[in-house]
């Protein structure tokens, strides 16, 4: 048992350091990260940036190092690419753009698009010249997402869809997504989904963003008003796109996952910095306890995700720690950023860093975290998948199934 | 024993309840929240018309004299509301302030104008990011001058006066300060809840008229703090019960895999944990308003439990609130945040929950004390 | 709003308090209360002495005091039981013995039996001459009463009854039982119920003591081997018997309850006791936040119960009250138990208060909660009545109605 | 990075599992509960035999000198198996002690038969209802001589010898006492997990042999548990994997309204709550069996992290087990109790879960100091 890199994994985390020194804009301010409230402002530009070093990345044979090369990959290994990336986190350089995409999109591309669409689109993916994003859940259809609504109907070679999706990061800015459409509302729910991919240019596509408690808007609404998708842009079969989306929302697994700061480092540097009564919080037991809670809950997230490397850099596929990691990291980070604004008293409620210099990162947490708790898989819905898939523990009872979809209870929607 | 609100109490409380409906469905303090507006003039207007600034206020002071039980009836009726008014500020701390420690002269001065809402008042005590104590009050009353900054003052920008917690050469005092008068600079600024208006309030000599004794300000504060916790508790409760009621309701409408989501013992149980602190907080909150009203010795354990509970009800069911609403529950334009936001806000204002209970069990062991001494006795 | 008696109601417990000072066997010790292991040591003479002090009290007007005096009862008020209650609970009485008769037993045979078997009866259950216990819990059915199994078999005016029941408190020494027993496997499984009354020194009922994890015997198994139970002591229509016990069963949420020390009082004193460093333990302010959680807590359900009291004094119908205090007063024994015996460190493990002397009643609570989180409705089923009783959510969608009993899935058992 | 065990240590584990598995179902556990044998000799015996009592002791004094990683694997297999055998003192705590501060002439004296068990060895520290601290010791050890009591001793009944914490002229001290010897009482005292035999222990003048230098017995103490913590942490981490295997396996056959009770979410999701906290709880203890073995800088914060996930763990997945089984997960029959009081057991024997935490803290805040101090120099 250690946490050295084998000879090779070294050599070449000491090529990647050197070409990083050499192209990234230099190291992130070490000490507790500051909070990034995600606004729009500034937006496009992040994104132009992002392109630019995804592009540069590439060039370097840094892009997307674990795709074959014919797919604009590098060729390379799985742990090749996890060490990139750990090296490249501690770099101010442009991220997240492109995770979806090379994360899910390209993924189900490569299982189900013909030979010359995976040619045609995944070197510019690879590159981020086309940035991808994933057009699934819908108003009706969160947790339940085979209960969607949004139709395809066929009309020769084509198929025209209409309907509403939700929750779809970055579509303002993708060229591209992945779409599943109800083909046959008479068949039941599950059978009757079709998977396609989409020119999100299409005529009858339209993207509304949508505003989040904390001021963000990381997602959007994107309405679909007689979009006609070529049948050769279908991905599986007809009445497969189930499966098809199933295979997805597993890489989604994988690309989901650890929550950022404020976490233990941020408020163990707080409660050093205020004061409780006469003394620095952190020399109130009761501050104690609640830090080594959390401590405790970091580490053992940080740990389990070192054993999964563990198991990648064996060929292993990973379990369910990416759900344990969401499951557990949204709920710390809302009684961290609560702890946070509570250690201030009446001040704890003042949200402008500016008033309050070197504060706000707590509250605004607080107004983040609610969010991470449901997207992506909400608490409950993580907890019924590792109750079922790693404990193998009954399902729900269904009364769902071996209906027709159109005749499913749906209350007031 | 008779552990309950009398039906004239009852009836108030329908009557605000009622009231409330019409005039601050949840558009209003979204209003507020999105708009430039401090605070929600006509609703406050409307809730002036109805006496309720001036239902603790005795009759000679143009107040109409009830008690303490009929001010938490109100009280618990604005939380539910989420009422973007300065309510509490100007009734459970101002107003308060003046009629435990006013002299004549100042209840006759601000009690009527406080009861008729021709005037705002506030309480200013929090200097930034630090736990007030009686030791560390920057701010200074000398010759009659308040010198120093208050943050955040709650209302701060729409006060016309602010109590204001001030260290004299006598130790901790409280002054009356004209906001509106000379040597006071206000600022809005950004909170957690943006439905309740906030300031930085600069005072550079601005003329502060001595409220009770000098050198006693913090053992009133602390006597004032008492009592106004039970009020705000009783917000607090009301929020919480709001919050109860739209997961319940939600819970009930909305369908996946088929069926209701609230047929999930994963939402029934988060539902019923919810309809349990909120039991639990009411019982509380009811003694706390109690011991108010019957001015009971118990008052300060009572208020603290009160206080204590109820934030942790809030919290609890606002959180969890959003949680059952899913994904729509997180957005801008769902009401979920108004309370998740009040909730957190309502917990800060009066100190945190550490400090509450720290207060409590000080209490206790007072208590504990006393009767080891009096069983020597 | 006040806490204080009506006239007549003050006058009332003022004339209790005389009798009990007379009657009673003096105040028992104020402070924390000592907790008892109940074994079933000097259990016989405990009983004894309860049905002398019961016997004593009805010849006072005060034995059952809210039944009509026809049956045994004073034919007082509600509220006038209630302050009995209240002003005996002060005293050193034998207590509990005959909550179950009183609580459960009593009521259902008022609204079932025919006048007759009342009179004859309810008189010596109220006077404690005869001691009743409730055959309700089997092995296979627990939170699903309804799946019980035990067999009643019509044969002439008789029923013969074969199975076997669990978790009968008193069954050792009790006189006589009610009982709930499947008449008909093939009908749906709350159709095929019937209620009875029995003698439970009748042929074939065998009663053996259950040991719990604290090592008390609070409970019994019963069996049943071709058991003759006359017709004429049937409690409802044939086929009604879910419907009797349901109606048994609202009583129970009434009678359970408040649960006993080690509560607030006793691990405030423990923590004003012990040393935590160089301080007694309630300095630290971790210690503080627990302390004040479990305050509010045991504040709650002490002010909630006075709401009821208020509500049965007005001859209101009190609501899921009790179900709260077991729910949350079992959850907070259990960690009192554990924090207690946490604050003495390597000695928290000891358990013989002849070792350690004031302390074993932390570790005893420590052993006997989890029996209190479920006995008489699991948290679990709480809180699930807690949820379609009081919030009116939809219930568990339901596999096992409407189909004859003999065809639901069991599993194992 | 390898951050797991071995195959070679994985077949240890296996071996150490299967040998439980048939020399230790919970039928010998029940029987240490029920009857008077202070532990299972026979289990005792075959442990022995297999060497896991010699694992980290170096060939030079008997043993078979694996690493800590090795140990750890048995120890999380005996945690599985409620192993009711006096390991845990005789290996973590003397074998440890010894290996830590012995002379050569101790070593020689005492490990090889500690390796053969034909010495069980144990550690006493504690003295009854306090917090154990370097100044508050009140046994004494003077001229050679140790008086005082002791209470409770893990094993105290049954070992051969124990190191004692004692306070000498140059303060606190250890020495290592024949508790068969001359001036030593003892006697089994009745804890919460009867599996498990303790004493207390009455020193009148008992011959004492110094352990380590004079006066710094408590810096060693605290070494020697920084190095147990994380080996009863594998144990409690071994438990808590039983206990979630035991409810997974009660919940997919026990059925009720005719479905097995892990299809209800109140239980489907109690258990994955029971399996996250373990598995946070394995990353913490692999991470404490890696600093232990590489005796990296780290292991007083990774022991720390270790054991209060552990312990955090086993108490819920104990408690929540027996929740789980129902009605027949309190009796006495059942075997439910047996991990519900190993865990509370365990969670006492080094220290509380609050002693733990504030160490942790201390420790993370010296990190901090420290890296802060760097970065100025």
């Amino acid at each position: 048992m250690d946490f050295n890199d084998t000879q090779q994994e070294s050599q070449y985390r000491q090529q990647v350091r050197t070409w990083l020194d050499a192209n990234a804009g230099g190291l992130k301010p070490t000490g507790p990260s500051v909070f990034d409230a995600q606004t729009r402002r500034g937006e496009a530009d992040y994104v132009e940036r992002a392109k630019e070093w995804q592009a540069k990345k590439t060039d370097a044979g840094y892009g997307v190092i674990q795709w074959p090369k014919e797919y604009g990959g590098a060729g390379g290994s799985q742990m090749q690419a996890i060490i990139y990336r750990e090296e490249e986190a501690r770099y101010e350089v442009p991220a997240g753009v492109f995770d979806i995409g090379l994360g899910m999109c390209g993924p189900v591309l490569m299982m189900y698009a013909d030979e010359a669409t995976k040619r045609r689109l995944l070197p510019s993916m690879a590159r981020g010249q086309d940035i991808w994003c994933q057009l699934f859940s819908e108003p009706i259809a969160g947790s339940d997402l085979a209960g969607l609504r949004t139709r395809a109907q066929r009309d020769g070679d084509d198929w025209i869809v209409n309907g509403q999706k939700v929750w779809t990061s970055g579509a303002h800015y993708s060229r591209y997504g992945i779409l599943v459409t109800r083909h046959d509302p008479t068949m039941a729910k599950h059978k009757g989904l079709t998977f396609f991919w989409l020119d999100m240019k299409s005529p009858g596509v339209e993207v509304k963003p949508i505003r989040q408690i904390s001021g963000a808007s990381n997602f959007n609404e994107v309405f679909f008003t007689n979009v006609r998708i070529p049948d050769s842009q279908r991905l599986g079969e007809v009445g497969e796109g189930w499966q098809v989306s199933i295979t997805t929302l597993m890489n989604e697994r994988l690309a989901v996952g650890t929550v950022g700061a404020p976490d233990f480092k941020e408020i163990f540097a707080l409660t050093r910095r205020v004061a409780l009564g006469d003394q620095p919080a952190i020399k109130s037991a009761a501050v104690r306890s609640r830090l080594a809670d959390w401590y405790v809950e970091a580490e053992g997230l940080r740990l389990t995700k070192a054993r999964t490397m563990t198991r990648l850099s064996r060929g292993e596929t990973p379990g369910p720690e990416a759900s344990i990691a969401k499951l557990v990291g949204g709920v710390k980070q809302q009684e961290i950023g609560s702890f946070g604004a509570d250690l201030l008293e009446q001040a704890g409620a003042v949200l402008d860093s500016d008033v309050l210099p070197g504060h706000g990162m707590f509250q605004q947490a607080y107004l983040a975290s609610p969010g991470i708790r449901i997207a992506g898989g909400s608490d409950e819905i993580l907890r019924n998948i590792i109750a079922e898939r790693v404990l193998n523990l009954p399902g729900d009872i269904r009364v769902d199934r071996d209906v027709p979809y159109n005749e499913i209870p749906t209350g007031k929607g | 024993m008779n552990f309950d609100f009398s039906d004239a109490q009852k009836m108030l409380k329908t009557q605000a309840r009622d009231f409330l409906k019409s005039a601050c469905p949840t558009t209003v303090p979204r209003r507020i929240l999105d708009g430039n507006e401090p605070y929600a003039a006509e609703l406050w207007k409307g809730i002036v018309d109805l006496e309720f600034t001036g239902i603790s206020i005795p009759e000679q002071y143009g107040g109409i004299g009830y008690g303490y039980l009929e001010l938490c009836c109100v009280a618990e009726e604005l939380g539910r509301a989420v009422a973007p008014v300065p309510f509490s500020s100007s009734v459970y701390l101002a107003t308060e302030a003046i009629l435990a420690a006013g002299s004549e002269e100042q209840k006759k001065k601000y009690l009527p104008q406080l009861a008729a809402g021709k005037l705002i008042g506030t309480f200013a005590l929090a200097e930034g990011a630090k736990v007030p104590t009686a030791k560390n009050q920057e701010t200074k009353l000398e010759g009659g001058k308040v010198t120093g900054e208050k943050l955040p003052v709650p209302d701060g920008d729409v006060a016309d006066f602010a109590i204001v917690v001030a260290s004299s050469s006598r130790g901790p005092s409280l002054a009356i300060v004209d906001l509106k008068g000379s040597g006071v600079k206000r600022e809005a600024v950004a909170t957690i809840d943006p439905t309740r208006s906030h300031a930085r309030v600069h005072f550079s000599g601005a003329p502060g008229e001595l409220l009770g004794v000098e050198g006693k300000g913090w053992e009133l504060k602390e006597s004032i703090f008492d009592r106004a916790a039970v009020l705000y508790a009783m917000e607090q409760l009301g929020g919480s019960d709001a919050c109860l009621a739209m997961s319940v309701d939600y819970a009930k409408g909305r369908y996946a895999f088929g069926r209701p989501i609230g047929s999930f013992q994963a939402i029934k149980h988060k539902l019923a944990d919810m309809y349990i602190k909120n039991e639990l907080a009411r019982a509380n909150c009811y003694y706390g308003a109690w011991a108010l009203q019957s001015g009971a010795k118990e008052l300060p354990v009572a208020a603290a439990g009160a206080r204590i509970s109820a934030t942790q009800a809030y919290h609890f069911a606002s959180k969890e609130n959003i949680q059952t609403h899913g994904g729509i529950g997180f957005t801008w334009e769902h009401d979920c945040h108004l309370f998740y936001r009040r909730s957190k806000l309502l917990s800060l204002v009066l100190g945190s929950l550490h400090s509450w209970k720290d207060r409590l069990i000080t209490h206790l062991e007072k208590q504990a004390e006393g009767s080891a001494a009096s069983a020597a006795a």
